[in-house]
């Protein structure tokens, strides 16, 4: 075989004697094949991306790194020797260790005992010196520059975003030759701290595998780049050389072209379908703003800026500590997400976290679509699987979610897949406004497009849309109108053009072009973030 | 020792509440008995209830014992857990009655029919019933209880003399009507040819598992239930084949014990510390008579169906030991109007002796199963 | 991206297998149990000749019908994660009021037992209450509840439950139709209404979603306090039905008629293949345990070994039970044959 | 008592904050903790005292404990399965077990009792590996799992001991139910033990874990928390103290029955919950049960002496039950709340 870099076996000894390589790695669950045949090679001080669509395998492959999971097949190399980890520990001793996609962190522990889990107790006594583990905490994030985080709190107060950081920064703590990031950015709105982090493991030597489906961010860290797809490894790229293009065609089969939207202007003059004035409380301080049919509204921010509670608070989900809300023209007084589907022209919301607020596991993704219209689906309150598959297919269709899904538990399906079910679900309502949090977090390519045209032909039918994204090119490629929420207001609203990264990036860190001197604030990011711990 | 300056005497009545009827008209009849005249004036009755669980109990003798006890008359959950309360008890001056079950604690009065006999004598009469052989099913109480236990022993004993007798299914009913209708259905299942069955309190639930199977009724002997009575004493039963004897534990005993305690404490009587035993009812099928009135007068033992549930158990009526109750008071607890307080009779049966039942360190005596009730017709 | 060749090809071979996958995992439990009962009838002949005979059958189904009414509401409490320990309490409730307020040949009764039934729900509507607005653990409140409502009927009866059982529990349980004993064909009946209510009802929808995730079920904008309040009233109401049957059965009430139920409810329900933490399981699964254990106790107490022995015997079996039924083996089978 | 013990005495995770937020630090211990059930007792102490004088003199102190002990012990045993987000319905069969066998074999001396305190402690340890293999190794339900062991328990109690009887050495029976120097209570000792013993095993790398499963257990798992071993020490632990229960159960009652353990099943799980501990795991402390337990047992007495109605004890019970757990689940999301 070759390996990463295409280079025969031959040769470099001293480089692949500091190595990780899996050769004909493979997984499978009963007759569901994970993994089909992986080779991969990282090496020491290198930032390795692995590429590939929802459900690919990189999170099996993964997990057979770190001794999550034991393959059927292949072997591993770490430095030379065999490796093959029958555990999490195991691999912990070899010095391989991994920032989980779904983080792995225990809610009711403080920081600090989460960064030591397992061990808490020192050599010595097998008795568990608090203050001791308390220091060792304040060290690592120290090391890490979390120092605004308390090493005491407990995981489970801390907003996800900095348990994402933790999450990250145990990582490195424990990989003293090979890290392994599963879509670490996933909840995070900026980069600059991990590729700092990142920066410094691989500056140790450390070899560093990146997976993301954000490939700009991907570009700027990684050099080089293997592609799965249906579970094999079909290629490795140097990322300098291959385009965008080239790569997304390696993962889903065919070429993607990205398209602005045309900005459509909405006339004034009708009444909006949502109109909020002074909105506060759970983050927000006085948010006004107005959606008009057949708009889509952009919403950036830095993690934190009161995004998450404006959206929970027009959802339903939160009770304002002020302001009034007006759906059609009317004030609207709804305490639940149920009453907002029902209020005038109705509100549907696509919730943030997928896996704890968004799918029913167990359900058939039928069910999970039907569910808010079940009276509607049902005969005389009675349904059965068929009523529903026939009831999610229309809207089904339209976020191109292959019928064939509609039967299985939705658990079972891919991420990006149980994305589609859920994006299908706010459309199915029949709801003429869509409150979509970051609607394609985590999924590849493929199903963004999806996702994309849905919300497109929404709004070509007149409905209206607010959507958050943490990914700037997202906004720049669907939004109208873009508002740039900080510390909690609306600090800049950007119309169709003036829509770029660069304007937003500026108004995202509290930079007023207008007035240079006035709240901008130096240092990038750090201050945007001490809001953010506040507002949460 | 008189009531202390014109206060009241300081009586408990503390119950193990095990759910079945017997034990609540038990207790009714005593508050009946505190609360008919001279009694009325001399004593304050406060009951506790203890659920099925000894440490409750003794929890409770504990709060009676502080809170200055004069007397407890109890149904003790178990012959041995209270003793070492108890002991504290006596030595504080307390007087204790146990009635129906026992403890083996030597300084309480026991009040019970246990020593009476009742397993081997219906044992035996069923045994006559049956002609000395046949299958049948022996229906107990209370798993891990030492009067099911007692009774289910005596009656062993007496089946074990006749090898026509065959145990095909034994289970245990805890002294339930319902329990015991589906247990003996269940028995009933695989071995419909039972042809005779022996059963503790819930008697009555076996002759309805019988019914429910439609086919034949078998000679049945049991506890006081008014249902199995009055179905004893029933001729369509009979002539299905219903006969059989009722006897076993009478609630009685609850308001012999009371009555015993207080002519004690009153000064009435001379008594020390003893197991006292409390005659075994006795009732074949064709001495079975249907009461008229409020009371068992004139050898009537049975009340007609409207007049109490079929759960109700006859034996808590003695016109020679009680004779100030009626129904009512078994019922409800309350005492008979114009009715007072009469003297017991002077001479009281000593129990033989019941190795962990009634004493801890003794004997039984040899002749422990000797049957008083009826002899054998068969051999 | 759908239509590309590849990524269809491998979403059949995927996608097949692990629907086919899942199927089996819940119906194969399922016929499991109902295979073990059959099992254990017909081996039940080497113990007894008479065994295994359909009278026998009819007994367990007789015998058994109490417990599958039970286990049908206390099934639905767990779907939603909870648990209801209150169920021998309203059963006894039902029975007491129904023998207390109805009796005999009552021509009221064809609107007071209803009156009996809506007090039962009561009780279950209250430890709903406690549970979602005071948020008292399920396990809990309707323990609290079941010591309170004991308690009451203790003070209610002063000891001694009165009247007879109401003509219409009686036919019920006693009654012959067609030649069948009237509870079995009941016992038809209300199997086909509770699984037509849990796998079949919008209702029963609900339920499994907030079982599965109740922040996500709202979220989706399903009633969920009211679905969160439904189970423990459907509970506490067949709970109080049992109460009937059970006093039609025995014709009167005892204090105590319900305590025998409690852990063989649960013991049903998990059997089945329900999972405790809710979110899983049938009710056609429930009936299973249910008939399960029934046939397994008028087995045992055929046996003439001590009752030491026939419990451990019988704990037993129930452990096998749970062993063969376990989930994973399930799973494992299903890729196994193929 | 320090930081760290308090911590440790209540239970959760210890999460002190920044000393920014000292209020509210002061308020989580107390409603982690076992503050709140600590308050009531008193309270309810104080009322005993104040009704009943005697109350206050060794004796009576010594006579309560001896009645809490048990129940404080199994309690304290069901509070590490809960905390790893279980249910243990075997502390029932294991105490039955004991029980017996203290009163079938008894061994008389300060040798013996020693003897028969291993014995305890080795049949608790054996159905607690059981349970453990069975919930941590072979994944079933650990509410079905123990309810199956508990059958077989009983079972076999009922073999070794058909009807109570039997009698627990005199040793034991008196000096465990006695006073040190005429004061200071035996079984309270032997329960200040366990909490002492707790008190450290919170501090070591189990302790961490064990809460850390109970709150979520995939993500232990990929923290390199070894679940299964965590699972089954959490059993194994538990069934110990439920033995250890069996053993002070037997020198009060002196005597052997095979029932003895039925009563203390769900008593111990209003304990764990009085005492504040999540039924939903990672909440709560052992120490906290421990004065649940004991609220349970002191409330049996100030019910007597305000001379309640026998019949309507219940009901005070459960209403104090669902007052007592309502609040401490308020004050806990008080603390939480930021
Ligand atoms: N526990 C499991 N049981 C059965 N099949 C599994 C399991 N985990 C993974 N698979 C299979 O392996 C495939 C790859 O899963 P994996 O999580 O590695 O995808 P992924 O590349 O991480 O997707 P994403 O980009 O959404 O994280 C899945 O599509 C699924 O078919
Ligand atoms: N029981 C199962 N049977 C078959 N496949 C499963 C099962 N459970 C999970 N999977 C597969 O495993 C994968 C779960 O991987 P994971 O959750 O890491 O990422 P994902 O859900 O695929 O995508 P995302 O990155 O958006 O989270 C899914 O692709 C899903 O198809
Ligand atoms: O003696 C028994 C009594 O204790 C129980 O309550 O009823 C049945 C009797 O046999
Ligand atoms: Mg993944
Ligand atoms: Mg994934």
């Amino acid at each position: 075989m070759t390996d990463a870099t295409g280079r025969p076996d031959t040769g470099e000894r001293h480089l692949s004697s500091r190595e990780m390589r899996a050769a004909g790695v493979s997984k499978s669950y009963g007759a569901t094949v994970a993994l089909e045949h992986a080779d991969i090679a990282l090496k020491a001080g290198e930032v390795h991306a692995l590429l590939g669509e929802n459900g690919a395998g990189k999170s099996t492959l993964v997990r057979i790194f770190t001794g999550a999971v034991i393959p059927d097949r292949g072997e591993m190399r770490l430095h030379g020797e065999i490796y093959a980890p029958r555990s999490i520990i195991e691999a912990r001793k070899r010095e391989v260790a991994t920032a989980f996609q779904e983080l792995s962190l225990v809610p009711n522990l403080s920081v600090a005992q989460n960064f030591l889990l397992p061990a808490l107790a020192g050599r010595g006594s097998p008795l568990i010196s608090h203050r001791h583990v308390l220091a060792r905490g304040a060290e690592i994030l120290e090391r890490h520059g979390l120092t605004r985080i308390d090493p005491a709190a407990r995981i489970g107060d801390l907003p996800l975003a900095e348990r994402q950081r933790i999450e990250i920064a145990r990582a490195i703590e424990n990989a003293g030759r090979v890290l392994i990031l599963d879509e670490p950015t996933a909840s995070l709105a900026e980069t600059d701290w991990l590729f700092e982090q990142i920066g410094k493991a691989r500056a140790r030597g450390v070899a560093i595998l990146y997976i993301s489906h954000r490939l700009a961010e991907v570009r700027e860290i990684c050099s080089s780049a293997t592609v799965l797809r249906n579970g094999r490894s079909i290629g490795t790229v140097g990322l300098a050389s291959a385009s965008d293009g080239d790569i997304f065609e390696m993962m889903v089969g065919h070429r993607v072209e990205h398209a602005r939207r045309p900005a459509r202007a909405v006339d004034a003059a009708r009444t909006p379908r949502l109109a909020v004035e002074n909105l506060a409380g759970h983050g927000l301080r006085g948010v006004s703003l107005h959606l008009g049919a057949g708009e889509i509204l952009g919403v950036a921010a830095l993690e934190g800026q009161g995004q998450r509670g404006l959206f929970r608070l027009l959802a339903g989900l939160e009770t304002p500590a002020g302001g009034v809300i007006r759906v059609d023209g009317k004030l609207a007084a709804y305490r639940n997400p149920r009453a907002a589907l029902r209020c005038g022209s109705g509100i549907s919301y696509l919730p943030e976290e997928r896996k704890t607020e968004g799918i029913l596991a167990g359900l058939s993704a039928a069910t999970n679509v039907v569910l808010p219209l079940l009276p509607r689906v049902g005969r005389a309150g009675f349904i059965g699987r068929r009523d529903e598959e026939k009831a999610a297919q229309p809207s089904a269709d339209q976020v191109a979610l292959n019928p064939r899904y509609l039967g299985f538990a939705i658990g079972d399906l891919s991420g990006g897949n149980q994305q589609k079910a859920l994006m299908a679900r706010t459309l199915a309502t029949g709801a003429r406004t869509l409150l979509l949090f970051d609607p394609t977090r985590g999924v590849d390519v493929g199903t963004k497009e999806s996702i994309y045209a849905a919300i497109r032909a929404f709004a070509e039918r007149g409905g209206s849309v607010l959507f958050y994204s943490s990914e700037l090119p997202e906004i720049v490629q669907l939004a109208d109108r873009c508002l740039v929420l900080y510390g909690g207001q609306v600090f800049r609203e950007l119309q169709g053009d003036d829509i770029a990264e660069q304007t937003l990036v500026a108004a995202m860190i509290g930079h007023d072009p207008c007035a240079p001197a006035a709240r901008a604030p130096a240092p990038f990011a750090t201050p945007a973030h001490a809001v953010a711990e506040n507002a949460r | 020792a008189g009531p202390k300056d014109g206060k009241k005497y300081k009586i408990y009545l503390s119950l193990s509440y095990s759910g079945n009827a017997w034990q609540s008209e038990a207790a009714n009849i005593v508050k009946a008995l505190a609360a008919t005249p001279p009694y009325n004036d001399l004593v304050e009755l406060k009951e506790v209830i203890s659920g099925a669980d000894p440490q409750a109990q003794i929890s409770a003798y504990e709060s009676m014992i502080d809170a200055g006890a004069d007397g407890i008359v109890s149904f003790p959950i178990s012959a041995t857990a209270l003793n070492r309360t108890i002991k504290r008890g006596c030595e504080q001056g307390v007087l204790f009655f146990m009635y129906d079950a026992t403890v083996t604690e030597s300084c309480a009065y026991n009040v019970s029919y246990l020593s009476s006999g009742f397993g081997e004598n219906s044992a035996q009469a069923l045994v006559n019933a049956l002609g000395g052989k046949g299958k049948i099913f022996l229906s107990r109480g209370v798993p891990g209880n030492s009067v099911d236990q007692r009774h289910t022993d005596g009656a062993k004993h007496i089946f074990a003399k006749y090898p026509g007798i065959e145990v095909v299914s034994e289970y245990y009913s805890f002294w339930d009507d319902r329990t015991t209708q589906q247990e003996t259905a269940k028995a009933l299942a695989a071995h419909p040819d039972v042809q005779g069955i022996w059963a503790q309190a819930g008697e009555y639930g076996a002759i309805q598992a019988l019914l429910d199977k439609g086919g034949n009724l078998v000679p049945v002997t049991g506890e006081n239930s008014n249902g199995f009575r009055l179905a004893l004493a029933d001729p369509a039963m009979q002539a299905k084949g219903l006969t059989g004897v009722s006897a076993g534990s009478p609630p009685a005993q609850s308001g012999y014990a009371f009555k015993l305690m207080m002519e004690i404490l009153t000064g009435k009587r001379e008594l020390k510390p003893t197991n006292i035993e409390y005659p075994l009812p006795w009732v074949p099928a064709d001495k079975v008579k249907l009461c008229a009135g409020e009371k068992f007068e004139d050898g009537c033992n049975v009340f007609p169906k409207d007049r109490v549930p079929s759960s109700f158990v006859t034996e808590v009526l003695n016109p020679v030991l009680l004779p100030e109750l009626n129904i009512d008071s078994a019922l409800n607890g309350t005492p008979v109007k114009g009715a007072t307080i009469q003297p017991l009779p002077a001479e009281i049966v000593k129990a033989a002796n019941e190795p962990g039942i009634n004493c801890a360190r003794c004997e039984a005596a040899k002749d422990q199963y000797k049957l008083t009730k009826v002899a054998p017709t068969v051999n | 991206m759908n239509d590309n060749p590849i990524s269809q090809a491998r979403f059949q071979q995927k996608g097949d297998t692990r629907r086919s996958a899942r199927v089996s995992a819940e119906t194969v439990s399922t016929f499991a149990v109902a295979i073990l009962c059959v099992v254990l009838l017909l081996g039940a002949r080497f113990i007894s000749p008479s065994l295994g005979s359909w009278s026998q059958v009819e007994t367990v189904l007789v015998l058994g019908s109490f417990l599958v009414v039970l286990s049908f509401g206390q099934g639905l409490v767990i779907l939603t994660g909870g648990l209801d320990l209150s169920l021998p309490a309203v059963a006894t409730l039902g029975g007491i009021l129904a023998t207390n307020w109805v009796g005999a040949s009552d021509p009221a009764a064809w609107y007071l037992l209803p009156l009996v039934l809506l007090a039962c729900g009561c009780v279950g509507f209250l430890s709903a209450a406690g549970i979602v607005w005071l948020k008292v653990p399920p396990f809990i409140m309707t323990l609290a509840m079941s010591i309170i409502v004991s308690s009451l009927l203790l003070g209610y009866t002063k000891g001694t439950p009165r009247g007879a059982a109401p003509d219409i529990a009686v036919a019920l349980m006693k009654g012959q139709v067609l030649g069948l004993p009237a509870p079995v064909l009941f016992l038809v009946a209300f199997v086909l209404l509770g699984w037509l209510f849990q796998s079949r009802s919008i209702y029963g929808r609900y339920l499994y979603a907030i079982g599965t995730n109740v922040e996500a079920a709202r979220i989706a904008g399903a009633p969920v306090t009211a679905m969160r309040i439904l189970p423990y009233v459907v509970s506490a109401v067949s709970a109080g039905f049992a109460g009937l049957m059970l006093v039609g059965y025995s014709s009167g009430a005892t204090l105590r008629m319900g305590d025998s139920y409690l852990l063989p409810s649960i013991a049903a329900v998990v059997i089945g293949g329900s999972s405790i933490l809710g979110g899983r399981g049938t009710f056609l699964g429930t009936v299973g345990g249910a008939i399960l254990l029934t046939t397994l106790g008028t087995i045992i107490s055929a046996i003439g070994l001590e009752f030491g022995l026939r419990t451990i015997i019988e704990g037993a079996i129930v452990l096998v039970a749970l062993l063969l039924l376990r989930e994973e083996l399930f799973q494992k089978l299903g890729s196994l044959w193929r | 008592m320090s930081d760290i013990a308090t911590a440790g005495a209540s239970g959760s995770a210890p999460s002190a904050v920044r000393s920014g937020s000292a209020p509210r630090h002061r308020l989580w211990r107390l409603t982690q903790g076992a503050g709140l059930i600590l308050g009531l007792y008193v309270l309810l102490y104080a009322l005993y005292a104040y009704q009943q004088p005697r109350a206050l003199d060794s004796y009576a102190i010594a006579a309560l404990m001896n009645n809490t002990a048990p129940l404080a012990l199994a309690a304290a045993g069901q509070t590490l399965v809960v905390l790893s987000r279980g249910f243990d319905l075997s502390i029932a069969g294991v105490i039955s077990l004991t029980n017996v066998v203290l009163a079938v074999y008894p061994l008389e001396g300060p040798g013996g009792a020693l003897l028969s305190l291993l014995v305890c402690l080795a049949i608790g340890g054996a159905v607690g590996a059981v349970n453990g293999w069975l919930v941590a190794y072979l994944r079933l339900q650990s509410i079905a799992a123990t309810l199956a062991t508990m059958i077989i328990c009983q079972g076999i109690a009922l073999v070794i001991l058909n009807a109570p009887g039997g009698a627990v050495s005199d040793w034991i029976a008196d000096e465990l139910t006695g006073r040190l120097w005429g004061v200071v209570p035996v079984s309270g000792l032997v329960v200040a033990v366990v909490i002492g013993l707790w008190l450290l095993v919170r501090r070591t790398d189990y302790g961490i874990a064990l809460y850390a499963i109970g709150a979520d257990e995939p993500a232990a798992a990929l923290s390199g928390v070894n679940v299964r071993r965590t699972r089954f020490l959490t059993f194994v632990a538990a069934g110990m103290l439920y033995g250890l229960a069996g053993l002070m159960l037997s020198a009060q009652t002196a005597t052997g029955n095979p029932n003895s353990g039925t009563p203390l099943l769900l008593l111990s799980f209003a304990a764990v919950a009085l005492g504040g501990t999540s039924l939903s795991g990672g909440r709560g402390g052992l120490f906290a049960s421990v004065m649940g337990a004991a609220t349970l047992t002191l409330l049996q007495k100030v019910l007597f002496s305000s001379g309640v109605s026998s019949f309507y004890t219940g009901l005070f019970q459960g209403v104090v039950l669902i007052v007592a757990v309502v609040f401490s689940g308020l004050l806990t999301r008080i603390g939480e709340r930021k």
